[in-house]
C-alpha cells in the first residue's frame, strides 16, 4: 500500500502543481508560482526518498485504467524496480535543484506562469516515464517530456530561431517516436500485453529475428530522444531555450529517456546480438562524433550539448555492451556533472549578460570563483580525471565493452578510448577559455548567489559520484548490488588486476587531454583569441557545424518535403483532381450547351429530327420483321 | 373490289411519306408546310376508309369523318396565326420565327 | 342520357357547360369573376370526381368513369384551378383582357376530363387532339409578345404534323385489329407487322406530346413564349395527359416486344439530353423546359417497364410532376410583371426580398432535383424502384447519373435565389389568389415527400 | 426497450420544431439565439437521458437485439417502408456527440451579423436530420436523412459562406449527390433481392442482413454504398469538394460538416455497408486500406503547403479521417472501436481547431498564417486553448486523439501491418504541419493588428467546454469505449 | 375493273400530290391538290364510303382549300419572291426520309399475312349513321367543341389591338 500512495503522489504533485501554474498561474502572485512549483518538485522528490527507503523487491501497482477496448487493455499502472527507482529519485533531486536555480534564474522574465507550469510538468512526464509499467503509459511520459522540451526551447518564442529549434526537436523525436509506436502495436500483435514485466519475461518465446527488429525499432526511438546519430540534430540547437531548461531536459534527464528505454527493455532485446550490437555501435559512433563536434564550438552552451551527445553514447554504448549497470551508473553521475556544467554556464551567461562565445570570455575564475570551482569539477568529471565520479562511470562502460570481447567491440573500445582523450581535451579547452586569462568583467545580477550556491552539492555528487558503483577492487558496488537481479544488471566479470590496468590506461589519457588543452589554451591562450577572429579552417568549420548534418538533411529531406508539398498541393490536389473535375464539368456543360444549340428556333430543324426519329424507329421495327 | 387491303395502305404511305417530305422541304414556307399535313392526314383517312371497308364496320369511315372535322380546325387557327404573324412580322417564312432558341 | 349517366360524367359537363357559359357571358362579366366561375368549376369538377365510386361500365358509349379517371381528373382540375388562380394577377399585369382565356384554360379541362374516361380510341384521340388544341390557343394568347404567336405557330405546326403521325398511328392498328374499342382492339397475331408499324408511328406522336427526344426541340421555344401560367399548365396537365394515353393504350394492348427498345432510346436519350442542356441554360422557362424533357424520359422509363409498378410511378410521378412544376412557373409568373421575368439571373437575392415566391420557387427546385423530404425524391424514389424490378438496370443507372447532373442547375437557382450579394428589384407583394395558388402547390409537395401514403393508394386504386 | 415517452423519435423532433420556432422568431436576433440555444441544450439533456437508463435489458419480441430504444410506426406501407428508430451504445454516442457539437455550433454563430435567425434554425434543422440519420434502422428513412442533411449545410454555405461560396456549397452538393443517387439505387436492388429471397419486401435493415447477395453483384452494390460514404468521408481521391467547402463555409457550417456530416458517412460504413455485404467488403478492403493510407499521409503532406490556415484545417481533418477509415477497414472488434472513438475524437478535436480559426478569423479578419505570429503574446488564453486542440490533433497522448489513434492502430497492426505501418508514417507528416500551424501563428514576432481581444466569456465557455472534453476523453475514454462495446460484438460476429 | 379504277385513281393521286409538293406557287400546289383530293373521293367512294367521299370533296376540295386561296391572296403572297422556295439542298433529306420510310412502312405492309380474305364490304350509310349517333356521339360533341374553339381562337387572334 505505501509504495502505491508514494508513487502516486511522486507523479501527482507535479502535475497538480503544472496545472495550477498553468490554468491560474497569471493570476497569483510570483511567489506562490514559484514556491508552488519547486515545492511541488521537492514534494515529488521526497516521495522519490521516502520509496527507496521502503524499498524491497520490484513491484507493480496499477493505479487504474486508462483505456480498454475488448482485448486492449491499458491499466495506468506503475513500476517500481531498482533502475526507476534511482532515476527518480535522481530526477527528483536534480530537476528540484534546477526548479530553485530557475527562480532567480528567470528572475527579469515575465512569463513565469507559463514557464514553471511546463517544467512541472515536464517533471511528471518523466517521471511517468521512469515508472511507466505499460509501454502506452511510458510513451505518454515519452511523448510528454518531448511536448515540454518542444514548448521550452521555443520558451522565448518571439524569436522566430528559438520556435524552430523547438519544432526541430518536436520533429525529430517524432520520427523516433513513431518507430516506438511500431515497436508497441507490433508487441500487442505479438504477446497480446503492453506490460514491461510480462514482456521482458515473455521476450525469449520469440524468433530472434523478431526481437532483433524490435530491439532497432527500439533503438530508433531512442535516437530521436537520446540524440544519436543519426537523429541527434535537434540538441544542438535545442540550446535555444533557458540554460536551466538546457540543463534538466537537454542534459540530465529527457535525453537519457532512450538509453533508460533501452535499459527498461533490456531483457527482451538482450536476446539478440545484432540488436545489442547495433545499439553500440550507434553508441560508440555516437559519442565519437559529439566528441569531435565539441571540439569546435565556440558556443558554450552548444560545447555542452556535443559533449552531452557524445556521453549518451558511452551509455549506449553500456547498454550495447550488455552493462546495464554500467550504463545507468553513468547516466546518473552525468546527470549531476552535466547539469552542474549547464547551471554553471548559467550563471556565466547571466553574469555576461546572456553572452555566450567562450572566446569572448576569460578571467572568471577570479570574478566568480564559486563557478570557477564548481565548473572545473563538472569539467574534471566529463573529462574523466582520475576518481572524479565520470572517471569510474565511463570506465565501467570501457571495461564492459572490453570484456565483452570479440573484433566489433574491441574496435568500439578503441574509438570510445579516443572520445575519452578528446572529451578530456575539449573539456579543459572551455575551462581554460572561459576561466583563465586576465580580464574578467562582469555584470552582478541578483540571486547569483544563490544560483552559485545550488552548484555546489551537484558539485560534490559529481566528484564523488564513483561511490555509488566502486569497481570491485575498492570494494562492491552499490548499484550493482541493486541492479543484480535484473537482466544485464550483474557486475562485469574481470579480475582486479584487468580492472586496474584499463583505468591506469584511461586516467593516463584524460591527463594528457588536460596536458593538451592547457598546452593550446592555457599557455597559447592569446594566439587562440586571434585566430578566432579570422574564418575558421575547413576542418574547423566541418566540426564546427556538426559535420554538416543539418546541411544534408535539408537537401535531403527538407527541401525535398516542402517542394513536395508545394507540387502535391499545386498540381497534383488542385492541377489533376480538382481540375479533371472541373474540367469534366465543364465538358459536360459545354455538351450540354452543343445540344442545346440544337434547338436553332427554326421549326423546320424541329420538323427533321421529328420526321427522322420516326424513320429510324420505323426502321428498327422493319428490321425486327425482315 | 378485289383490290389487296396492302397495296391501299402502300398507296397511303406513299401519300403520307409525300406530305411529310413536303413539311420538310418546303421548310420556310408556312402555307405549303400546312399543306403537307393536310396531304399526310388525307393518306390517315385512305388508311382508316380502307381499313373500315376491309373489316366491314364503319368506325375507320367516322374517324375519318373526325379527322376532317379536326383537320379543319387545325387549318383555321393555323391560317389566324399566320395572318397574325405576318401583320406582326410582315412575313411568313418560318426561319424567320427563331427569336427564341438554344 | 340517363340521370345515372350524367351523374357519373358530371366533370365533364360541369368543364363542358362552364366554358361556353364563360365563353358565352364573359362580356357581361369581370374578369374576377370568370375567373372565379372557372376556379369554381374546376373544383367542383375535381372534388366530385375525387369522391365519386368509378362505374364499372361505360355509362354512354364511348365513355366510362374509370378508376384511371377518379385519380387523373381531380389532378387536371386541380392544375387547371392552380392555373386560373395563378393567371389572373398575371393577365391583370399583362393587359391580357377577355373571357377567351378562362374559357380556354376550361375547354382544355374539358378535353383532359375526357381523356381518362374514353374506352375507344377515337374519343381518345379526339381528347388529346383537343387539349394540343386548347393548347395552341393558350400559348399564343400573349398579343404583347411576338414569341407568344411564334410559339403558338411552330407549337400548332409541330402538333398537327405529330397529329397526323398518331393518326396514322391509330389508322393501321385499327386497320390490323378491326376495331377501335380498347377493350377488344387486342392485337392479332397474323397483323403484328401492320400493328407495330402503327405503334411505331404512334409512339413518335406521343414522344412530341410528352416532349422526348427527338421530338423534344419545340418545348424550350413554347415553353419561353408561352405565358407563365399557360407554361404551367402545359408542362404539367398536357403530358399527364398523353402520358395517360399511353398507360391507357399499353394498359389494353399486351406489351410488345418490338417497342422496347424504341421506347428505351426515347427515354435515355431524353434523360441525359433533358438534363446536360439544360446546364448551361440562362432562361428559367428554357431550363424548365430541357428539365421537363428529362422528367418526360423518367417518365417513359416506368413506361417501359410495362409492369404495374411502372404504371403506378409513371401516375404517381405525372402526380407529382404537377405540382412541382406548378409551382416551379406558378412563382416565375408571380414575379414577371409588366416584363417577363425570365433569365435567371432575374431572380437574384429574390429569396429575401420575396420570401414566399422564392421559397416556393426553391423548394420546387429542390422537389425537381429530387431531394428528400420533397415528393420529387419519393416520385424518383418509386421510377427507379421500378426501373430495377423491371430489369432496366442499365437504363436505371444512367438516368440516375443524368439525375445528379440535374441537380446543378436546379440549385443554380436556388443559389441564385438566396446566395447573391446583389439583390435584383424587389417584386410588388404577391396577390391573393396566385399566393394561395403557390401554397397549394408547395404543400402539396412537402405533403407528398413525408407522408406519401394516400397518394400512393389512390395511384395503386387507380390502376386496379 | 420502449420506453413510454418516445424519446427516439423526440431526439428527431425536437430539433426540427425548434427550427420552425426560431425561423418564426427570425425578426428578433436574439430571441432566436437564445431558444435556439435552449433547443440545443434541451436537446442534449434529451440525449444524455437514455445514459440513465438500463441498457442491458432483456430483448423484446420484435425488437433488434442490442438496441435498447426501439420505436417502429408504419410509414409507407405500399414499400414496407417503417419509421424505425433504434438505439444502441452506437448510436447513443453519435447523437449525444451531434447534440454536444450543435451546442458549440449555436454558441459559435452568436455573433452572425446576417440574418441570424434563419442561420440558427437551418443549424436545428440540420441538428434533426443528422439526429435522425444515426437513429434509423430502415434504410429509406436513413436515406432520406442522408439527403436532408444536404439541403440546410446548403443554405450555410451558399448564403453565409466567403470566398466562393456558391462553388463550393455547389460542387459540395454535386459531389456528395452523384454518390448518394448511386447508393439509392443500390439500396432499392437490395430491397428488390430481400423481397424476392424471402416474400417479405421492408426496408428494415436488421432484416436485410439476412439476404444472401451474389458475390458478384455484391461488390457492385457495396461499390455503390462505399462511393457514397467515400465522398461523404471523405477519402481520396474523393475530397476536392472537402477542402473548398470547408474553407468557404462559416464557422458554425465547417463545424457541422467537419464534425458531424463526415461521421454520418463512417457511421453508414460501420453500421449500414460493411454488415450488409461481409464478402464484399472483405474483397474491397486492401482498396479502402489503400486509399485511408495513402490519405492520411498525403492530406497531412498537402496541408503542410497551405497558407490559408481553415484549407490546412480541412486537410488536416481529411487526414485524420484516414484513421477512421483505416480502423473500419480492419474490421476487427479492436480496430473498429478505436475507428468510433476516433469519430468522436476528431469531432471534438477538429470541431474545436475550426471554432478556433474563426475566433482568430473574427478577430484579424484573415485566415492567412502570414498575417499571423506572436499570437501567444498578445492572447495568451486563445493561444492556450489553441496549442491544446493542435497537441491533440497532433496525437499527443494524454489528449483525446491519441487514445483513438493508438487503438486504430494497434487493432490493424494485427490485420494488416503494412497498413498501419503507413499510418504511422502519417502520425510523422502530421505533427510537422500541427507544429508548423502552432509557430507560424502562436509563435514568432507579433504581427499586425498587435491588439487582438482576449477570448470573451462566450468563447471561453465553448472553449473550456471543450477542452475539458478532450483531456477527459484522453484520460479516461473507458466510459464511451463501454459503450461500443456491445453493439460492436453484435456487429462484428455476424 | 375496279381494281383498274382504283390504280388509275391512285396513280392520279399520287402524281397530283407530287405535282402539288413540287409547284413553284402555292396556288398551283392547291389546284393539283384539288385533283389528287377528287381522285381520293372516288377512290373512298369505291372503298365503301360514299359519305366521306362526299364530305372529301366538300370539305377539303370545297372549303378548306378555298380558305388557303383565300388566305394567300389576302396577304398577297402571290409574287414569287414572297414565298421562299426550297433550295435543292432541302430536297436531299426530305427525299431521304420520304424514302427510308416508305421503305420501311412497305416492309412492314407487306409482311402481313393474309389471314383475311381480299375483298371489301360496302358500308350502308345506315349503318354509319347508326355507328355515329350511337357509338360516338361523345365524339361528335368533342369536335364540336373543337371547333368552337378554332373560331375563338381565330377571332381572338384576328383582333386588333
Amino acid at each position: 500500500m505505501m509504495p502505491a500512495t508514494y508513487l502516486t503522489l511522486m507523479l501527482l504533485f507535479p502535475l497538480l502543481g503544472g496545472l495550477t501554474c498553468a490554468i491560474a498561474g497569471r493570476k497569483l502572485p510570483r511567489v506562490l508560482v514559484e514556491s508552488l512549483a519547486c515545492g511541488a518538485v521537492f514534494g515529488s522528490f521526497v516521495c522519490a526518498l521516502l520509496t527507496a527507503l521502503s524499498y524491497t523487491a520490484p513491484t507493480v501497482v496499477t493505479l487504474a485504467e486508462w483505456f480498454a477496448s475488448f482485448d486492449l487493455v491499458i491499466p495506468i499502472s506503475l513500476y517500481l524496480d531498482p533502475l526507476s527507482l534511482s532515476l527518480s529519485v535522481m530526477i527528483g533531486f536534480v530537476c528540484g535543484l534546477i526548479h530553485l536555480y530557475s527562480v532567480f534564474y528567470m528572475r527579469e522574465d515575465e512569463d513565469y506562469a507559463r514557464y514553471f507550469a511546463l517544467l512541472n510538468i515536464f517533471v511528471f512526464a518523466m517521471l511517468t516515464l521512469v515508472l511507466a509499467e505499460s509501454l502506452p503509459l511510458l510513451y505518454l511520459g515519452w511523448e510528454g517530456v518531448g511536448f515540454c522540451s518542444y514548448l521550452l526551447i521555443g520558451f522565448w518564442y518571439r524569436d522566430t530561431n528559438n520556435a524552430d529549434a523547438g519544432r526541430k526537436a518536436f520533429i525529430t523525436t517524432r520520427i523516433g517516436d513513431t518507430a516506438f509506436m511500431i515497436a508497441l502495436a507490433w508487441l500487442f500483435q505479438l504477446f497480446g500485453t503492453l506490460s514491461v514485466t510480462k514482456l521482458n519475461g515473455m521476450g525469449f518465446l520469440m524468433p530472434v529475428s523478431v526481437l532483433t527488429a524490435l530491439g532497432i525499432l527500439f533503438l530508433i526511438a531512442a535516437m530521436g530522444k537520446s540524440a544519436q546519430v543519426p537523429l541527434m540534430v535537434w540538441l544542438p540547437d535545442a540550446m535555444a531555450g533557458p540554460t536551466p531548461v538546457s540543463a534538466m531536459i537537454h542534459a540530465a534527464t529527457m535525453v537519457t529517456a532512450g538509453v533508460y528505454l533501452l535499459a527498461r527493455m533490456y531483457p527482451m532485446i538482450s536476446a539478440s546480438q545484432t540488436a545489442l550490437a547495433a545499439i553500440a555501435v550507434t553508441g560508440a559512433v555516437t559519442a565519437f562524433y559529439g566528441a569531435t563536434c565539441a571540439l569546435a564550438q565556440r558556443d558554450l552552451k552548444r560545447v555542452l550539448a556535443y559533449s552531452t551527445i557524445s556521453q549518451i553514447g558511452y551509455m549506449m554504448l553500456g547498454v550495447g555492451a550488455e552493462a546495464v549497470t554500467a550504463a545507468t551508473f553513468h547516466l546518473l553521475v552525468h546527470a549531476f556533472f552535466k547539469a552542474l556544467l549547464f547551471l554553471g554556464a548559467g550563471c556565466i551567461i547571466a553574469a555576461m549578460h546572456h553572452e555566450q562565445d567562450i572566446f569572448k570570455m576569460g578571467g572568471l575564475r577570479r570574478t566568480l570563483p564559486l563557478t570557477f570551482w564548481s565548473f572545473l569539477a563538472g569539467a574534471a568529471c566529463l573529462a574523466g580525471l582520475p576518481f572524479t565520479g565520470g572517471f569510474f562511470s565511463k570506465d565501467s562502460i570501457l571495461m564492459a565493452v572490453w570484456h565483452k570481447g570479440g573484433a566489433l567491440y574491441q574496435s568500439l573500445y578503441l574509438l570510445g578510448l579516443l572520445t575519452a582523450l578528446i572529451t578530456a581535451f575539449y573539456s579543459f579547452r572551455l575551462v581554460f577559455l572561459v576561466f583563465g586569462g586576465g580580464n574578467g568583467h562582469v555584470h552582478r545580477t541578483t540571486g547569483l548567489g544563490v544560483m552559485q550556491a545550488v552548484l555546489i552539492p551537484l558539485a560534490i555528487l559529481g566528484l564523488f559520484g564513483g561511490v555509488l558503483n566502486l569497481p570491485g577492487y575498492m570494494g562492491e558496488g552499490l548499484l550493482t548490488r541493486l541492479f543484480v537481479a535484473i537482466p544485464g544488471g550483474g557486475a562485469v566479470e574481470a579480475t582486479h588486476e584487468q580492472e586496474i590496468v584499463m583505468q591506469a590506461v584511461a586516467g593516463a589519457l584524460a591527463l594528457a587531454g588536460l596536458a593538451a588543452a592547457w598546452l593550446r589554451y592555457g599557455k597559447g591562450r592569446a594566439h587562440r583569441m586571434q585566430e578566432a577572429q579570422s574564418p575558421p579552417s575547413p576542418l574547423i568549420s566541418f566540426l564546427a557545424n556538426g559535420w554538416y548534418f543539418d546541411a544534408l538533411y535539408n537537401v535531403l529531406f527538407i527541401r525535398p518535403y516542402r517542394a513536395l508539398a508545394g507540387i502535391l498541393w499545386e498540381r497534383m490536389d488542385k492541377g489533376v483532381i480538382d481540375d479533371s473535375l472541373d474540367g469534366l464539368g465543364k465538358g459536360i456543360g459545354s455538351v450540354g450547351q452543343r445540344l442545346g444549340r440544337w434547338s436553332t428556333g427554326r421549326v423546320a430543324v424541329y420538323l427533321i429530327s421529328f420526321a427522322a426519329g420516326g424513320a429510324l424507329i420505323l426502321c428498327y421495327l422493319a428490321w425486327l420483321v425482315l | 373490289m378485289s383490290v389487296p387491303l396492302s397495296h391501299i395502305l402502300i398507296v397511303a404511305s406513299l401519300m403520307f411519306a409525300m406530305g411529310l417530305g413536303c413539311v420538310i422541304a418546303w421548310r420556310a414556307n408556312v402555307i405549303m408546310m400546312l399543306i403537307g399535313i393536310e396531304i399526310m392526314l388525307n393518306a390517315v383517312m385512305l388508311t382508316f376508309v380502307g381499313g373500315s371497308a376491309h373489316w366491314g364496320i364503319a368506325d375507320g369511315q367516322l374517324f375519318s369523318l373526325m379527322l376532317m372535322a379536326l383537320t379543319s380546325a387545325e387549318v383555321s387557327l393555323a391560317l389566324a396565326m399566320v395572318v397574325y404573324l405576318h401583320r406582326r412580322k410582315q412575313t411568313v417564312n418560318t426561319d424567320r420565327f427563331d427569336s427564341m432558341k438554344g | 342520357m340517363t340521370l345515372t349517366e350524367l351523374y357519373c360524367l358530371l366533370p365533364i359537363v360541369i368543364t363542358g357547360c362552364a366554358a361556353l357559359f364563360v365563353l358565352l357571358c364573359g362580356p357581361l362579366l369581370l374578369s374576377s369573376s370568370l375567373t372565379a366561375i372557372g376556379v369554381t368549376a374546376s373544383a367542383a369538377a375535381g372534388i366530385w370526381a375525387a369522391f365519386t365510386a368509378p362505374a364499372p361500365i361505360q355509362c354512354i358509349p364511348g365513355l366510362a368513369f374509370t378508376p384511371l379517371a377518379q385519380l387523373l381528373i381531380p389532378l387536371f382540375s386541380f392544375a387547371a384551378a392552380l392555373t386560373l388562380l395563378l393567371s389572373h394577377g398575371y393577365n391583370e399585369r399583362r393587359i391580357l383582357k377577355g373571357e377567351e382565356y378562362p374559357a380556354t384554360v376550361l375547354f382544355a379541362l374539358f378535353a383532359m376530363c375526357v381523356l381518362p374516361c374514353a374506352t375507344n380510341m377515337l374519343i381518345l384521340f379526339l381528347a388529346l387532339e383537343s387539349v394540343s388544341f386548347a393548347f395552341y390557343i393558350l400559348v399564343s394568347m400573349d398579343l404583347n409578345r411576338a414569341e407568344s404567336g411564334e410559339a403558338g405557330l411552330k407549337y400548332l405546326l409541330m402538333g398537327a404534323v405529330a397529329a397526323a403521325f398518331t393518326a396514322f398511328g391509330f389508322a393501321l392498328i385499327f386497320t390490323g385489329s378491326g376495331t377501335l374499342a380498347l377493350s377488344a382492339a387486342l392485337a392479332r397475331p397474323e397483323n403484328r407487322a401492320i400493328i407495330s408499324a402503327g405503334w411505331g408511328v404512334l409512339i413518335l406522336g406521343m414522344a412530341f406530346k410528352l416532349s422526348l427526344v427527338p421530338a423534344h426541340l419545340w418545348t424550350p421555344d413554347v415553353y419561353q413564349g408561352a405565358p407563365s401560367p399557360v407554361a404551367a399548365f402545359l408542362s404539367t396537365s398536357s403530358k399527364v395527359a398523353a402520358a395517360a394515353l399511353l398507360l391507357i393504350l399499353l394498359g389494353h394492348f399486351p406489351p410488345m416486344a418490338e417497342l422496347r427498345a424504341p421506347l428505351a432510346a426515347l427515354s435515355v436519350l431524353s434523360m441525359v439530353l433533358g438534363n446536360l442542356a439544360a446546364l448551361r441554360q440562362t432562361n428559367i422557362k428554357r431550363m424548365l423546359a430541357y428539365s421537363s424533357v428529362a422528367h418526360m424520359g423518367y417518365l417513359a422509363l416506368a413506361l417501359l417497364t410495362g409492369s404495374r409498378d411502372g404504371y403506378a410511378a409513371v401516375l404517381l410521378y405525372g402526380a407529382i410532376y404537377t405540382a412541382m412544376n406548378l409551382a416551379a412557373f406558378g412563382a416565375i409568373s408571380s414575379l414577371s410583371f409588366e416584363e417577363e421575368r425570365e433569365q435567371i439571373t432575374d431572380f437574384t437575392g429574390i429569396g429575401f426580398t420575396a420570401p414566399v415566391r422564392g421559397g416556393v420557387l426553391a423548394l420546387a427546385m429542390i422537389s425537381l432535383a429530387g431531394i428528400p423530404p420533397t415528393a420529387g425524391f419519393i416520385g424518383k424514389f418509386f421510377i427507379f424502384y421500378s426501373a430495377l424490378k423491371g430489369g432496366l438496370i442499365a437504363l436505371a443507372i444512367v438516368g440516375i447519373l443524368s439525375a445528379a447532373a440535374s441537380a446543378y442547375f436546379y440549385l443554380r437557382v436556388v443559389a441564385q435565389l438566396y446566395m447573391h450579394r446583389s439583390e435584383a428589384p424587389a417584386p410588388k407583394p404577391v396577390g391573393f389568389a396566385e399566393g394561395l395558388a403557390l401554397c397549394a402547390a408547395s404543400a402539396c409537395i412537402l405533403i407528398i415527400g413525408v407522408y406519401p401514403g394516400p397518394l400512393l393508394e389512390m395511384v395503386e386504386t387507380a390502376l386496379r | 426497450m420502449t420506453s413510454l415517452i418516445p424519446i427516439l423519435s423526440l431526439l428527431i423532433f425536437l430539433p426540427l420544431v425548434g427550427a420552425l420556432l426560431v425561423f418564426a422568431l427570425r425578426q428578433s436576433a436574439s430571441a432566436a439565439r437564445w431558444l435556439a440555444l435552449a433547443f440545443g441544450a434541451a436537446e442534449f439533456v434529451l440525449a444524455c437521458a437514455p445514459l440513465a437508463i438500463d441498457r442491458q435489458g432483456t430483448a423484446q419480441v420484435g425488437v433488434p437485439t442490442g438496441f435498447f430504444l426501439y420505436q417502429d410506426h408504419g410509414w409507407i406501407d405500399r414499400f414496407g417502408i417503417r419509421f424505425t428508430l433504434g438505439m444502441d451504445g452506437i448510436s447513443l454516442v453519435m447523437v449525444i456527440l451531434t447534440a454536444f457539437i450543435t451546442i458549440v455550433a449555436i454558441i459559435a454563430s452568436w455573433k452572425v451579423k446576417e440574418r441570424q435567425g434563419l442561420y440558427l434554425s437551418l443549424l436545428l434543422a440540420l441538428q434533426g436530420a443528422v439526429q435522425g440519420l444515426f437513429l434509423s434502422l430502415d434504410l429509406f428513412l436513413f436515406y432520406l436523412f442522408w439527403e436532408a442533411m444536404l439541403i440546410p449545410m446548403l443554405f450555410l454555405i451558399g448564403v453565409w459562406g466567403t470566398g466562393r461560396p456558391v462553388y463550393s456549397t455547389i460542387k459540395f452538393f454535386l459531389y456528395t449527390f452523384v454518390g448518394s443517387l448511386l447508393m439509392l439505387l443500390a439500396i432499392i436492388a437490395l430491397y428488390l433481392m430481400h423481397g424476392a429471397q424471402t416474400g417479405s419486401y421492408t426496408f428494415a435493415l436488421p432484416a436485410l442482413m439476412h439476404t444472401t447477395v451474389p458475390y458478384q453483384l455484391g461488390l457492385w452494390l457495396f461499390g455503390a454504398f462505399l462511393l457514397s460514404f467515400a465522398i461523404k468521408f471523405p477519402l481520396f481521391p474523393l475530397h476536392t469538394w472537402q477542402p473548398d467547402a470547408y474553407c468557404d463555409a462559416p464557422v458554425a457550417g465547417t463545424l457541422m460538416l467537419a464534425s458531424l456530416l463526415s461521421k454520418t458517412a463512417a457511421y453508414g460504413l460501420i453500421r449500414i455497408a460493411y454488415p450488409l455485404f461481409p464478402e464484399a467488403s472483405r474483397a474491397l478492403t486492401p482498396l479502402v486500406y489503400v486509399v485511408a493510407v495513402l490519405g492520411i499521409c498525403y492530406f497531412a503532406w498537402v496541408a503542410f503547403a497551405q497558407r490559408d490556415m481553415k484549407r490546412m484545417l480541412a486537410y488536416s481533418s481529411v487526414s485524420h479521417m484516414g484513421f477512421v477509415a483505416l480502423g473500419i477497414a480492419a474490421w476487427s472488434p479492436v480496430a473498429v472501436s478505436g475507428a468510433l472513438m476516433q469519430m468522436v475524437n476528431h469531432a471534438i478535436t477538429t470541431g474545436a481547431l475550426f471554432v478556433m480559426v474563426g475566433m482568430l478569423d473574427e478577430r484579424a479578419e484573415s485566415r492567412d498564417l502570414s498575417d499571423f505570429g506572436g499570437v501567444w503574446g498578445k492572447v495568451p488564453v486563445l493561444a492556450f486553448f489553441f496549442l491544446i486542440f493542435n497537441m491533440a490533433s497532433a496525437g499527443v497522448p494524454g489528449l483525446n486523439n491519441f487514445v483513438s489513434e493508438l487503438i486504430v492502430l494497434v487493432g490493424v497492426f494485427k490485420v494488416a501491418p503494412a497498413a498501419a505501418l503507413g499510418a504511422f508514417l502519417g502520425s510523422v507528416l502530421t505533427l510537422i504541419y500541427t507544429v508548423r500551424l502552432v509557430q507560424e501563428v502562436l509563435f514568432g514576432k507579433e504581427s499586425k493588428p498587435t491588439v487582438l481581444a482576449e477570448v470573451s466569456l462566450r468563447e471561453g465557455s465553448v472553449l473550456v467546454l471543450l477542452a475539458v472534453v478532450v483531456v477527459y476523453l484522453g484520460v479516461h475514454p473507458g466510459p464511451v469505449l463501454d459503450l461500443f462495446k456491445a453493439p460492436l460484438e453484435l456487429l462484428l460476429n455476424k | 375493273m375496279e381494281a383498274t379504277v382504283f390504280y388509275i385513281l391512285a396513280a392520279i393521286l399520287l402524281i397530283g400530290t407530287l405535282c402539288a409538293i413540287t409547284a413553284r406557287q402555292a396556288v398551283r400546289a392547291i389546284v393539283y391538290l384539288v385533283v389528287s383530293f377528287f381522285a381520293l373521293a372516288l377512290m373512298f367512294y369505291l372503298l365503301g364510303a360514299p359519305l366521306i367521299a362526299a364530305f372529301e370533296v366538300i370539305i377539303y376540295a370545297g372549303a378548306i382549300m378555298v380558305l388557303f386561296l383565300f388566305v394567300i391572296m389576302m396577304l398577297e403572297l402571290e409574287s414569287p419572291e414572297k414565298l421562299p422556295k426550297p433550295r435543292f439542298s432541302d430536297w436531299w433529306p426530305a427525299l431521304a426520309l420520304v424514302v427510308v420510310v416508305v421503305g420501311a412502312l412497305a416492309v412492314l405492309l407487306l409482311s402481313h399475312v393474309r389471314a383475311v380474305p381480299p375483298g371489301f364490304t360496302d358500308i350502308p350509310v345506315r349503318q354509319f349513321a347508326y355507328t355515329l349517333f350511337k357509338q360516338y356521339g361523345v365524339a361528335v360533341e368533342i369536335v364540336s367543341m373543337q371547333l368552337l374553339f378554332a373560331l375563338v381562337g381565330a377571332l381572338y387572334l384576328g383582333r386588333r389591338k
